[in-house]
This record gives C-alpha cells, structure tokens and sequence, in this order.
C-alpha cells in the first residue's frame, strides 16, 4: 500500500505552521528560555506518527512539538502550554522540553537520550496490557553516546519490546559536528546491541513512511524492536537564537561581538605555542565555515516543500489542504492568545 | 498473628498484592534467582531478569507506571543508584508537576542499603536522605517485619514513585547473600526485633508519613529510621540504668516526614537525638532540626551519624556507623548540656 | 581594579591558572566553542569537546586527576548530573578515604545552575545541598564576579573533586546562549552586582569553606548563597525601611560549611533566614539549623528555598523560586515571632 | 617474538596461590562480606598484565586482586588489606572490591562498568603526561551492557585514547545467564563504537598474549584503543559462598533450605496458572542444571593448569619455580598474619 501523500503533507504543514508560531511568540519574548522547532525534521516524524494508532505511545526528546501535534494533540494547549499559561496541555508547568499527554501515552524529556529508557518502558506496559501496541523513541543522533539509550536498545532487544528507535540524525549537536566525536556506525551500533537497523532519507516522507511501516508491524507482531536512522536537517541550528546561525545570517552585526574578545585572547601572553592557537582559531572558524555551508542553509533540503512537490498535481486540492491547515493553525493562534479565563 | 523474617514479610505482602493486582510487574537484575518463590507463583512473565542496565530499566520502570502498570524494579544496593539517578531525579519525581498534575509514576523502587557487614565503602550507604532531598519522591525505610510489609503494601497503592530500602543487616536474605555465605565462621551485629518478628494475619498497608513512638521517654526523644532504630532501643534500655529516660521514635517514612509527631514529641522532652545511619551533613539530622526550629521549638539537639565515606574493615566501620555505645555517650552529653 | 562579568571573570581566572600549570584541562560537551577564548590561547587539545557522554567523560575526568592531570570537567547544567552521579558519588568523593588517604581526585567539575529564565524544571535545578551531602566533595557557589574567579583558582589548587556551581542569572554569556538568544523582548531579574563587579587586578584564591558577613545587621542573619545572596541584599535593604535590621552571610562554599562564623553571626542576632534556590528539603537550610542546634545556639528561624519541582511559566516560576518580596514576607513573620 | 611461558606462568600460579589464601581467609571468617576471586580468569589477566610497563595504568572491577598481583603489588599488603588491617594497602579502608595503587595507576571499583570511564581517563593522563603509555581495562562481560561502559568505548574511539578494554567473558552476571540478556554480538558492539575487537580463548595465555601484544602495541604508538573478548570461567561462581555452586557441591544440605519454600509459594493459592508457575519453576531448576554442567565445573579448564601443561619439559626448572612462588606466598601469608604493630 503507498502512503496517502496527501495526509502525509497535511501532518508536515500543520506541524511547520504551528512552530512558525512559536517562533514568532519566542520571538516576541512571549516564550522565555530555549525553544528547540523540529522544523526540517517534519518527514521524519510524519512519516512514522502516521502508524501509530489508539494505544501507540511516544518518547520525545527537546523537540517533541511535532511529533505531537501529529499525533493530534490539540494545538491550542501546546500553543497555551508554551505560553506558559494555566489552560496549557500541562498548566503551564511544563513547557516545550516537557510536554505531557497521559490521552497520547506521550512523554517529553529534554535529559537527552531518556526517550530510550522511556519508550522501553512503555513498550513494556504494551506487552501487558495492550498486546499490539508500540512505543516510539524519536531522538537525535547525539543521543546516541548517552549510554542509557543504548543500555535500553540492549533492553527492547533481550525483553523483545515493540518499540522503534528513530535517529533523527541531523548531523550536529548544539555546536558539535557529531561525526568527530560519534566512533563506528550507527546502525551497526544498533545491530550490536541486537536491534535490526536501517537507513532511510528523512527529508523523503514516503521513504520514512515505508520504513517505518515494516518496522512498526514487524514490532506489532511481536517480532521486537527496530532502529531507524533518517538524516533531516535543522533550518534553525540548534535552537531560535543560535549563535552560529546569526552569525551567519548577520555576520556584520554579531562577528564583531565574537571575533574581538577572540583575538585578544588567541594573541595573549602566557598559553600554547602557535601552532596549537592556529589550530583553536581554526576550530572556531570551522565551525562557523560549516555553518555557512550547511545543508540546512538550503531549502531544498525543506522535507515539507519537497513533500508538496511530490503531491501529484491537482491545485483545487493542494489549495484546499493548505487553506484548511493555515486557518486551523490560524484560529489555533487567535484562540492561544485569549485572555485566560478566571 | 504469625512470625516472619524482614524480607520474607516484604516478599509476602507483595506475592498478597500480586495475586490482587495484576498491574504488579517485578523486574531486576537476578530478580527471578533472589525472588524465586514470586517466580514460581507468577512466573516469568510478571518477575523478570534485566541486564545490567540499571538507566534503562529504571527508566523502563518509571514509563511503564506512566503506561499502567505498577511495576517494582529492584535496585542491586541504594549505592548503585548512581549510575541511573537521573530517572529519578529528572523523570519519576517531575512528570506530576510537568503534566501539571495530570500523570504520575506509581513505581516502586526496592533497593537494600545500609552497612555493618563489612562490604566497604561502595555497597553499604543508606542515601535516604539524600533521596529525599528530590521534591516528589517519597522515601519508605521500615524497622520492622510488620512495618516492612504494611510499608510494601502502601508503597503499592501510592499513585506516585516511592523508594521502599531495607536495610541489609535487618534481611536475612541480604546477609546471607553478602555476608555469611554460608559459612558460620563471621557474626553480625543483627537487630533481632527488627530481622524477625510478629506481622499481621492479612496485611494492611500502614498510613505513609506516620511515625511511631517505639518507646517512650521523658527526657530526650532519640528519632531515627531503619536498623538505627533498634541501636536507639538498646541504648535507650541501657540508659535506663543511668537514669536517662528516652523515647524512641520511628519515622518509618523519610518523605514525607511526619511533623506533627516529631514535634509533639521533642517539645515534650525538649531533647532531640538523631540516630542516622545516612551522612550526616546536609541530611535527615539536618531536615529534623529545621522541622523543629521553623515550628518554634527550642530544644537541646545532638546527633549520631555517619559522617565520612563508611570503611572496609569491620573494626573501623563499627566506628563510622552510629551504634549504641555511641548514641549512649551523646545522650549523656546531651542530658549535661 | 577591573571590572568583570561573572563567567568572564571565571575564565580569567582560569585562563590564569592554565597559563601556569600545564596539567590543567578543559573538557566537555561543545567546550571548544563555548571557551572558545580559551581555546584559541591554550589550543584544541587542552580545551576539548566530548560527545554527550556525561558519565563516561566525568568519570574519565575522575582518573585522569588520579593519574596526574587537573582535568576541568564542564558539565552542561547541574541537573544532568543525573546521568552520571555514579562518578562523584561512588568514584571522586571516595578515592581519598578507599586509598587509606594516598590517593585523591583532584578535578574541579563546572556547571551552570539555577533558573529564573523560565527553562523549566530539568534545566533550573541548583542542587547544591544535594551534593553536599556526600562525604568528600567540596561545593563552592560563588556570588560575584570577584569569588567566582577567586574560588575557581582555589578549586584548581584543591586536592580533591570539586564541584563549581555557577548561577545562570549570573552569567551573561549562559542568559545569553539560553534565555534571550539575540532578542531584546525578553527581561530577566538579573542581579546586577552579581553579574558583573570589580575583579583583583591579579587572581589570588579565595579560601575554601571560609563566609562572608556581605552586609551588617542587629536584627536577623540571612543566610544564603549565588544568586540567593543578592536577594536577600535586596530585601535587606527594604527592610531597612521598615526597621528591621538584616545581615546578610554569603557562604560561598556549601562544604564544607564555614561554621564558625555563622555561629558567630547568628549568636548575635538571635535570628536566622536561610535563602536558598536550592531544594528546601534535606538540603542545605536543614543543615545550618542542625549546626546552630549542635552549638548549642538557640535562635529563631525561617526559611525561604524552592519546594516543589521547578515550573516552566515564568509566572509560576517566580512564586516558586526565593525573591526579595518572599525573603521580606518571611522576614517580617520571623521578627513577629 | 613467542610468550615466555615461565614467566606467565609464574604470575598466574602466583595469583592463584594468593587467591587460595584469600578464599581460607574468607572461609575462617577473617574476611567478611563478599568475596570475588578471579580463580578461573588468571590467563587473561596474566597475558595482558605482561605487556605493561612503568607508567601504564589499570582500572579493575570487582576482581582485581589477580591484575594487582601480577601487575607487583607486594602480595603481604593486598592480604592485609582484605584482613582489613592498618598497615593494608589501603589502611584497610578499601578492601578487596576497593584496591587502589598510586604507584601502579590502578584502581578498582565495585561499580560494575567503571573501569570503562576510568581507563578512558588514565589513558586521557597518558596522552598528556605519559606518552607511549596505555591504560587497560578489565571487566565481565555483564558490565557490557552498562551504559558508562559503552560510551566510554566510544569516548576513547572519538578521542584515540590508548586504552585496551578487556573483556572477561564467563558467561555469567552472578545468576543471570547473560547471553540471554545480551543483544547482538559483542565484537559487532565494540565495533560500532568505534573500536577494533578481536576474540581469544581466554583460558589459553599465549593466546591472550599475543592479541593483547598487538592491542597494546598499536595503543602505544597512537592507533587508538581496542577491544579483546576473552572467555573464561569462574570455579567458585559470583563469590565465595555462591549458592548455586554450594548447592550444586552440597547438593543433600544446600536443596530442602531453598526447595520446601520454593515449592510451598508454587502451590500458593492465587497468582499465575500452572504454565506460567511451571516455567517460573523451570528458570529456577535451569540455573541449577546449568550451574551443575557448567564449564567451569571442569577442572581442564583451569588456565593454571593448562598453562603448566604448555611449559616445555623441564621438570627441575618447574619445581624450583613453584617452590619459589609457594615461598613466596607462603611466606606474605605469614607476614600478613602477624600481629598488627602498634
Ligand atoms: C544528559 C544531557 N546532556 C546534555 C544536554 C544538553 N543538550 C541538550 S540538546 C543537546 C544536543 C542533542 O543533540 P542530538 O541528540 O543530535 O539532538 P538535536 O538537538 O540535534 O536534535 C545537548 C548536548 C542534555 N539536555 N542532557
Ligand atoms: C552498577 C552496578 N550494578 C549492579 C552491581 C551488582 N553486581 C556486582 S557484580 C555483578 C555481575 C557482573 O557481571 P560481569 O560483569 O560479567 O562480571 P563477573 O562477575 O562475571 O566477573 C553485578 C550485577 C554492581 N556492583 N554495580
Ligand atoms: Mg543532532
Ligand atoms: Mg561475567
């Protein structure tokens, strides 16, 4: 059966429309503190979430906005959540790192790597009590050196749990090229831990979509768990804010702040030789030469622009789809930003 | 009434509400060898092996409360929480406030603690203080057979994460595993009230939070938790002779503590004395004297605890834990200060 | 004289200390950008990034001081400890007593703490109490740009683990990188003495375990630490108006514990308010009542410390957090009473 | 260059005569608490404690008597040290599952998977202070399934630490047989963490010299660390006192204590139906039957006893060898006895 690309879109619109709203809210300084978007990863959560069905649970980590509002979490109570208010999905008292729904079985850390532990253990519940079920563990490919992620794809493997781990591996975590500090290979560490492991695309939905498909019900039917490893991108770095990805979207106004303490540093008495000091500036200028030609700079690499394009052609529909999502998301907003009832 | 030992009263009110409740899953490591009589009772489904593994299948065991279950997960030795305290610290204690009371985490964390058998430094904290330091967790450590399974039962029903520690000297299973093994040629200093002792025909969960007054007293009230309990006992009898009448009080739950009791208690004798097998600093001695000072009781306060990492050998260990030559000089100090 | 901000001045400090002494290194999770300054004077290999890896990279740490290196651990925030407590709590606090004294750990672990920029409560914990109370670290929280360089030096000379707690309301470069990132739409209650002040023209360190009285006062000692200290100042200061006189101690070192001068302070006013961000059970208000017991010192007492798991609105987060409003509530009450 | 077999020989003999002193000492209650011996693994330990040199490090789990002995700790203070007296190596404060040399890098720790951090940081030391030098460490293979272990691996991978991480493969975690709690394979789980792995009969100490040679030498000249799974077995189970193996040895006292209650619980009204009780019974009686067959229970395989027989034949030189180190041992055992000075 292919996917319903239609429903697919719809999920990867709704998601990226409800972030850009948050974004606009921190932007505003309505939302204090860190806010990590999915944005860029919408493929990768799309195409699972739409196999999970009544019972399914979800372990999320710092960007868990997505994946649960896919999973039709109402948006009005993320939105309220976010802003901090007492009709939140969570009173207010949670936040983005920490979105709860018990109606979901969906559970957020931002402890990175925790989704592993946590979908075990709802994996675990599901082989008692709702035979058929699954759990998801969606986490980023620095998750995957935090050791209690792997002691529990050993655990989903020796007590055969239904759950699927899925690496959104974009490449980076905070400001650190994970490649340089991530030994071996991925799936071949999964396979070592005794878990079937696969690659697929995550800017292409229909081939998350299909992947996840056959891990889902090999997990259903009892068959155990499964890693999925989908490389995506994030447009906005790490977080709203970043410093790298100001720096390069307005090198003028935030190198000086950066480069100047930098210089009168590298060139202060006392230290390493030369050479080493080369060697530090050159990190530092790496990091921001990477930056700069990231993938994530290129919205080519947009998985919900590239899902539209794999629509096929029919505009009255499209135009459909896309006005009924932005008004939901639209009065979502309005409805976010009422007073609070006393 | 029928008499039991500490770990059998705990195994027997459990099996009681396995058979009740088959949300009731156990898992650990060697859980299926140490609890076999469970085993053999509700087979290998509901008593489960885990590797070692300990942030997983805590982790498990938190999410999988989440999810509906009632799972107990067994911790090796309270020390070993080390390596996976972040389950509590960042997950079981928090999901309530995060979904803004809407979930919560019914796991029970079973875990041997406490020292006295030589086992050193690694394998003999009690850390319940130390616990209960984390807002949302609560902390259980019985003295008693009886208390050990009422405590069992309550932590059961209780819609929250809650650490169930049984103190190894008072379980003869422990002993037997890590200390005696089977030779006869080692002695431990064993509380005997506390390793054997009457329980209830069919068990009742006990009130979480209640203290006790195990014994009564006029002029101190020595408060305490675990083994200590007893070393308070026998101090307490011995000081009898001396003419020093102190009560013995047991808070049987570390968090939340029972304040009311305390208080009425040491404002009646005016002394406090800590017995506590935890350290000392930053601790429960430290909590109890703040419960007593923010409720305006001014009393003669002293304290018996362990105050550096414990030593290997046994000679030095019977230094560094509180016992009762030691709680007897304080108290004399105290009843002169 | 300088001026510094806080982890401006932590740095310079240790940029200081690394000029100096080749053993000493830095690492950690993104710790070559974050210290970039650092990096590009002292090279890629003595400034190095680690994978997220915590419990394999502090316990690395750990060794690494045993075996020669004055290794500065960077831990992302305190609360993420969590996943590796097992290297503080069973490895760098217990070397020094397992070895019979001949071998210690002397790595300084550093790590932002404390909320007030509405991060939530996994990203907000201070925790200092907590790991106070095991035996064998040393805890500093510094409150100014001036301690914190002083007592990083001091943590570096230090012959066993310690654990440098720096608040992130304090730090403009943390705020920066976590709260407000670029924009100008959000406010936070900075307190501005601490964020930035007068630093030594050259780095001297500081005195483990030694207080300080920050302001004079007839009436009460407050009694705090980090960003706590400016708090109370600032409720010091209002409560001028109404007549009540406040001291106001920073502690700076939470173990071990100055007692010596608290005692001394708190004799004289006969009242003591302990501020503290930190969890206020068993944690650190406990303790500093349990040592004005032991001396024997009788006062009146309050506290004003986080109770609950931290909430994510900056609403809620402010009612749970201790502020100058709640210092001058309780302190007013205390006087009453 | 082939192993010299008398001198591995003579190190595992002189372990093993220390460990029989422990295990009497133990047995007369002069010890208490647990006991692990490494009776069972000394080839390993002897193959690849042969190759260190001044300046390498250790970091040892449980069972760290063997390393320390063979490695020239004086045997009279390791004795006195678990007898927990002053003048112990420790001050009688560590005891035998906290044994910590300065003078030898080595550390031991109760902790199982420890030794993997603390290696990585010795080995980090050694980049620094002490090149050419390597750190080993030694650990069961249960502890691979300990989180710090595994991300330690990848740890000295991404930063080309000179650690050799060995693995001391009995087969067992005290009860738990852990093959069944182990996904994957474990060579395929050190390689995706980075680390090159390689396997050896860990009863056979030429064996184990030569990959360990090669792991070691390669770590010296900066190629980075390496992973060598050794099996081997244990002869007194866990821990001295094991109950398996005293009811496998004593099988007339050892079996009404654990079976009458045993059988009074399966009969036990309420709980699960007979299937399930039968099969809980069946785990309990496997362990049994697997301990009663185990390898471990064969005398041919003692690696003391197989490296004897590896010896050329030369009937002077072996017996004025063992008489050397029975002295030897002999002589710590008395001095170890003798009164504590005051
Ligand atoms: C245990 C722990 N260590 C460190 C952090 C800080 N931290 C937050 S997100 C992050 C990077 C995560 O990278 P990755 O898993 O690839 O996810 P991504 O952000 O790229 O989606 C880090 C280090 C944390 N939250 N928890
Ligand atoms: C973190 C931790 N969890 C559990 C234990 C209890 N424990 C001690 S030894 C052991 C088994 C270790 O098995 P393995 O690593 O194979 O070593 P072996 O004993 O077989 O040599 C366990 C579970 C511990 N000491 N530390
Ligand atoms: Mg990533
Ligand atoms: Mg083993």
């Amino acid at each position: 059966m292919p996917p319903d690309l239609w429903s697919l879109y719809a999920l990867m619109l709704k998601s990226r429309l409800l972030e850009e709203a948050v974004a606009m809210f921190w932007q505003d300084g309505l939302i204090s503190g860190e806010m990590h978007l999915g944005t860029g990863e919408e493929a990768v959560i799309a195409g699972v979430v739409a196999h999970l069905r009544e019972g399914d649970a979800m372990a999320l980590d710092h960007r868990g906005t997505a994946a649960l509002v896919m999973r039709g979490v109402d948006p009005v109570l993320l939105l309220r959540e976010m802003l901090g208010r007492p009709d939140g999905l969570c009173g207010g008292k949670g936040g983005h790192m920490h979105l709860f729904s018990k109606e979901h079985l969906s559970a957020s850390s931002g402890i990175v790597g925790s989704a592993g532990p946590t979908a075990a253990g709802f994996a675990l519940a599901s082989q008692y009590l709702r035979p058929g079920t699954v759990a998801v563990a969606f986490f980023g490919e620095g998750a995957m050196n935090q050791g209690m992620l792997l002691e529990s794809m050993n655990l989903a493997s020796a007590w055969n749990l239904p759950v699927l781990f899925v690496c959104k591996d974009d490449g980076w975590a905070i400001t650190t090229a994970s490649k340089a500090l991530t030994g071996g290979d991925l799936n071949e560490r999964a396979r070592g831990l005794g878990i079937p492991a696969s690659e697929v695309d995550g800017l292409d939905v229909s081939a998350v979509w299909e992947a996840a498909g056959s891990a889902v019900e090999r997990a259903r039917s009892g068959q155990g768990p499964a890693f999925l490893r989908a490389r995506c991108v994030h447009f906005e770095g790490h977080f709203l804010g970043f410093q790298l990805i100001r720096l390069v979207r307005n090198p003028f106004k935030e190198m000086p702040k950066i480069s100047i303490p930098l210089i009168r540093s590298l060139l202060r008495r006392g230290g390493a030789g030369l050479r080493e000091r080369l060697s530090g500036m050159k990190t530092v200028l790496g990091a921001v030469q990477s930056t700069r030609r990231d993938p994530r700079r290129d919205r080519d690499n947009d998985p919900v622009r590239r899902a539209r394009m794999a629509l096929p052609s029919d505009a009255a529909r499209l135009q459909e789809l896309e006005s009924q999502v932005e008004k939901e998301i639209h009065d979502a907003l309005a409805s976010a930003l009422e007073e609070v009832p006393s | 009434m029928r008499t039991m030992f500490f770990t059998q009263a705990v195994d027997d009110a459990l099996a009681r509400a396995m058979a009740d409740d088959p949300r009731i899953v156990l898992f650990g490591e060697d859980t299926p060898l140490l609890r076999r009589e469970l085993l053999v009772r509700f087979g290998p489904k509901r008593v489960r092996g885990a590797p070692i593994s300990e942030s997983a299948f805590l982790g498990a065991g938190v999410a999988a409360a989440l999810a509906g279950l009632r799972p107990v997960v067994e911790i090796y030795m309270v020390d070993f929480l080390g390596v996976c305290m972040d389950a509590l610290l960042n997950h079981a204690a928090k999901v309530e406030t995060f979904s803004g009371g809407k979930w919560t985490a019914p796991v029970v964390v079973r875990a041997p603690c406490g020292g006295g058998y030589g086992d050193g430094g690694q394998h003999e904290q009690s850390l319940w203080g130390w616990l209960a330091h984390i807002p949302g967790l609560t902390v259980l450590v019985p003295s008693t057979p009886a208390d050990a399974g009422g405590l069992m039962l309550a932590a059961l029903r209780h819609d929250g994460p809650v650490i169930f520690l049984e103190h190894k000297l008072l379980s003869e299973t422990w002993l037997e595993f890590l200390g005696s093994g089977g030779r006869r040629t080692v002695k431990f200093d064993i509380p005997e009230e506390g390793a054997k002792g009457p329980v209830p025909k069919t068990w009742e969960p006990l009130p979480i939070g209640k203290a006790i007054l195990r014994r009564t007293g006029d002029d101190m009230t020595i408060v305490s938790v675990g083994s200590g309990i007893h070393r308070a006992i026998e101090a307490a009898e011995a000081l009898e002779k001396e003419e020093i009448s102190a009560g013995v009080m047991d808070l049987r739950t570390v968090s939340p503590l029972d304040k009311a009791t305390i208080c009425e208690s040491v404002a009646q004798t005016g002394r406090m004395l800590v017995v506590d097998e935890d350290y000392e600093a930053f601790g429960l001695s430290g909590e109890l004297s703040a419960i007593l000072l923010e409720a305006g009781i001014s009393c003669r306060y002293a304290r018996v605890c362990t105050q550096t990492t414990i030593p290997y050998s046994r000679y030095l260990e019977d230094r560094c834990l509180p016992n009762a030559t030691g709680i007897m000089e304080i108290a004399r100090q105290l009843m002169r200060s």
